[in-house]
């Protein structure tokens, strides 16, 4: 608890003080005289803003998503590995360690040359 | 009934019961939410208390299995939301709709 | 011992308020934010309960990964608001008034069970490093089950490209 | 040892201060930036207001102030207000985690009638055991602001600009959380502290089981991980949008990017943001492979103690902390400075090559370079003959 304290009392000054900040910029900020409704427009380069709410996006950006997921988790089951890896060479059991890795290593390299391979991370 | 001294001190059972709370809302929003996304984010909230009672009972054990778990519970948790997603992507894909009672009529 | 008590019941008073607005509020965006303060909350707790890693890689993989795609999801489809939240009816009805029982029946089993079973405060420490203890028990003790859901997450990926790829998938050709 | 209101009191201070001195880096930076940017274009830069054009951050601040504000009348305005200050956290959260200098001893004194035990300060917001998988977890939480601008301000070039940054900066954390996977093979630790400690002394290592030790050189993560060391760099540069990697703000194309629609204080509060990654991006490049705060194997914090003999511990603890601490600060302004030369030397990437250079290069570079690390240290670590 007294470890994650102090994080938890930085994070509530930070917000505090972007709110602070945004209250005060907001009260002495120059205001307009009289309201404008083309003003108010969201901002699309001069042209009469296009408000159908129906934006095509690419669905590239999904994929890359969830490959990300399955990847970092990968990378994330390397910290303790890295972590004891001094350990395990120490105790004589190094290359039992390194095969561990070395095993789940070829996995990944597989899945990652597999997406490659298969298109699947490319962007036109 | 209920004396404060036992509610000031800290213990397992109070874990498990927000831990239990906190399973419950999980559960209502699987059955209860239409959109399919929000149902999946029950399941994430469901397993995400589970995994507090691991932990919780890894401290009380004294040993570390709880944890092995809750690590393994993360990863087949982010497995399935991906999965899932991408399930509930492609039928939104293709039937504009991500609400559960349309999903009952598909067929193969 | 006064300290602890207050910061866990804080702690459990944002957790609850926060997965109540998940379940609850209509916009799908602001349920997943939500959630996402629920994971940051429970990766504290778990800080608190000494798995330290754990609760790292709580940050790392839910709130960094899982909800970020669960955001860019709701974003890239643009799936704003349902008029109609629940469901209506009499099944759902009788689950609603089951699930507020099951909670009370929980909340009141565990702080039951705090009085009766736990005499001594959750402390049991686990001694000496407990990340380098979880890696060394994670590739020793659970070696199998750790190259298996590596070998999961290769299945997963080419499932997930599979998906995709189908006919009405999100990377058809057309 | 109990905690008391003075030790309370003074690590409350020390964490704001670091937060403040992150936020009134960024000033610096801008000028800095804007300086620098004009000397490589053979230009003169901001030099009217105040010497040198130094006030120009003072006018900045005003203008940002007092400028009009904007909120689009069809964005969410609770988001629209909340993604700038989500945007400041994750960078100054990372930065209280990094130690800036050594520990300050203060020794037992008495004050208003009051003893106050021996104290041992830290030279950094706050102490986390797992420092390098907390600053990985925190800094994962950047693409939220990101996310929630492009969301609330309703702008289709928002929109891009905040799905391109969330997409690269996940690319790009890959490839950063595998390369340092490498230091911590090294070092065998999560606690930058310890891996300090261990750059500190003079270079040692272990060939083929049996130690040497070559006494003018530091023990710098940088001479056993030069590629981990270059990896992590690039993939720190597309963490904190920078060019070469600043698609998300390509003018040509999308406006402004996810900031679009963002004016005065909130669009400060970005800035706040970017140039915030770029400090944890040069501290943490600086702890993890060119020493920390050390500087060479001989300035160490009992050698700065005995030129100041005659002192009392509190006075020599907190100058060499101080030296210490330029010594860091010298070496982060450095790498900043590189940031921004590399920006001003650098054309942008196109989105297929950036994504590209992400998940086809970077990542199965960062791969070699873990396998590397593995085979050499089992090699040279492993006890053989013992």
């Amino acid at each position: 608890m007294s470890q994650l304290l102090p994080v938890l009392i930085l994070a509530i000054f930070i917000i505090t003080f972007g709110c602070a900040m945004m209250l005060v910029s907001s009260l002495i900020s120059i205001k307009a005289k009289k309201p404008d409704p083309v003003k108010d427009e969201t901002y699309e380069c001069g042209i009469p803003s296009d408000n159908s709410g129906d934006t095509k996006i690419s669905i590239k950006f999904y994929l890359t998503a969830i490959l990300f997921i399955l990847f970092d988790i990968e990378i994330i089951f390397m910290y303790p590995w890295a972590m004891t890896y001094g350990d395990f060479i120490a105790a004589g059991y190094g290359v039992y360690s390194f095969c561990v890795m070395a095993f789940f290593l070829a996995v990944f390299i597989f899945g990652l040359f597999w997406e490659v391979k298969s298109k699947a991370l490319e962007w036109e | 009934m209920l004396d404060t001294e036992a509610l000031m001190r800290i213990g397992l059972g109070h874990y498990i019961a927000l831990s239990g709370i906190i399973f419950s809302f999980g559960m209502i929003a699987v059955m209860m939410r239409k959109n399919v996304i929000v149902m999946l984010m029950g399941v994430e909230l469901m397993l995400n208390a589970v995994n507090l009672s691991f932990v919780a009972f890894a401290k009380e054990a004294g040993n570390l299995n709880g944890h092995i778990m809750v690590f393994f519970v993360m990863t087949i948790a982010a497995a399935e939301a991906g999965v899932g997603l991408a399930l509930a992507v492609a039928i939104y894909k293709k039937f504009h709709e991500v609400n559960i009672r349309f999903f009952e009529q598909l067929k193969g | 011992m006064m300290m602890e008590a207050i910061a866990f019941y804080m702690l459990a008073g944002f957790l609850i308020f926060f997965s109540y607005k998940v379940i609850s509020v209509p916009n799908p965006l602001h349920s997943a934010l939500y959630l996402v303060l629920t994971m940051l909350g429970l990766a504290s707790a778990f800080f608190n309960l000494g798995a330290q890693f754990i609760a790292g890689v709580q940050v790392i993989v839910y709130a960094g990964a899982v909800m970020v795609l669960f955001v860019m999801v709701l974003m890239l489809f643009d799936l704003k608001t349902e008029i109609r939240s629940f469901s209506r009816g009499l099944i759902s009805g009788a689950l609603k008034v089951m699930s507020a029982a099951l909670i009370a029946g929980l909340a009141l089993g565990g702080a039951r069970s705090s009085v009766t079973v736990l005499d001594a405060p959750a402390g049991a420490a686990v001694p000496g490093d407990v990340t380098r203890q979880l890696g060394i028990l994670l590739y020793t003790k659970y070696l199998f089950a750790f190259e298996i859901l590596g070998i999961l997450l290769l299945a997963v990926a080419v499932g997930v490209v599979a998906v995709s790829r189908m006919k009405g998938g999100t990377h058809a050709r057309h | 040892m109990g905690i008391d209101v003075f030790e309370i009191g003074v690590n409350f201070v020390k964490m704001i201060a670091i937060f403040l001195m992150m936020v009134q880096i960024v000033p610096l930076l801008v000028w800095v930036e804007r300086r620098g940017s004009a000397y490589i274009q053979n230009r003169l830069g901001p030099n009217r207001v105040g010497p040198l054009g130094l006030m120009q951050l003072a006018a900045d601040a005003v203008k940002f102030l007092t400028k009009e504000e904007f909120v689009p009348k069809r964005g969410y305005p609770f988001l629209f207000y909340a993604a700038p200050v989500v945007a400041m956290v994750p960078a100054a959260l990372a930065f209280g985690a990094i130690p800036l200098s050594s520990p300050v001893m203060v020794e037992a004194f008495e004050w208003m009638g009051q003893h106050w035990g021996p104290y041992s300060f830290k030279f950094q917001g706050y102490e986390i055991g797992i420092g390098i998988v907390f600053v990985l977890g925190v800094s994962s939480l950047a693409a939220y602001g990101v996310l929630l601008a492009g969301y609330g301000s309703a702008n289709k070039y928002a929109l891009y600009g905040a799905l391109r940054a969330s997409a690269q900066t996940i690319s790009y954390e890959l490839a950063m959380g595998l390369s340092i996977v490498g230091v911590i093979l090294l070092f065998n630790s999560f606690n930058f502290a310890e891996i300090v400690g261990a750059q500190s002394a003079p270079m040692n290592f272990m060939l083929f089981g049996k130690k040497v030790e070559l006494a003018f050189l530091p023990n710098w993560g940088i001479f056993y991980q030069p590629l981990g060391a270059v990896l992590l760099f690039s993939a720190m540069f597309a963490e904190a949008n920078r060019l070469p990697f600043d698609l998300p703000e390509a003018e040509g194309e999308l406006v402004a990017g996810y900031h679009t629609e963002y004016s005065g204080f909130k669009f400060n509060m970005f800035f706040i943001g970017e140039y915030g990654h770029m400090l944890v991006a040069s501290a943490l490049m600086v702890t993890f492979f060119f020493g920390g705060y050390t500087l060479w194997p001989w300035l160490t914090p009992e050698t700065v103690a005995k030129w100041f003999t005659g002192m009392s511990l509190t006075q020599t603890s907190l100058l060499t902390a101080l030296v210490l601490h330029g010594v860091f600060l010298a070496k982060v302004v450095l790498f900043l400075w590189i940031f921004i030369w590399v920006r001003w030397t650098l054309p942008r990437f196109r989105y297929d090559q950036l994504m590209d250079l992400g998940w086809r290069t970077m990542l199965p570079w960062a791969l070699f370079n873990t396998i590397l690390t593995a085979v050499v240290i089992l090699i040279m670590r492993h006890p053989w003959g013992a």
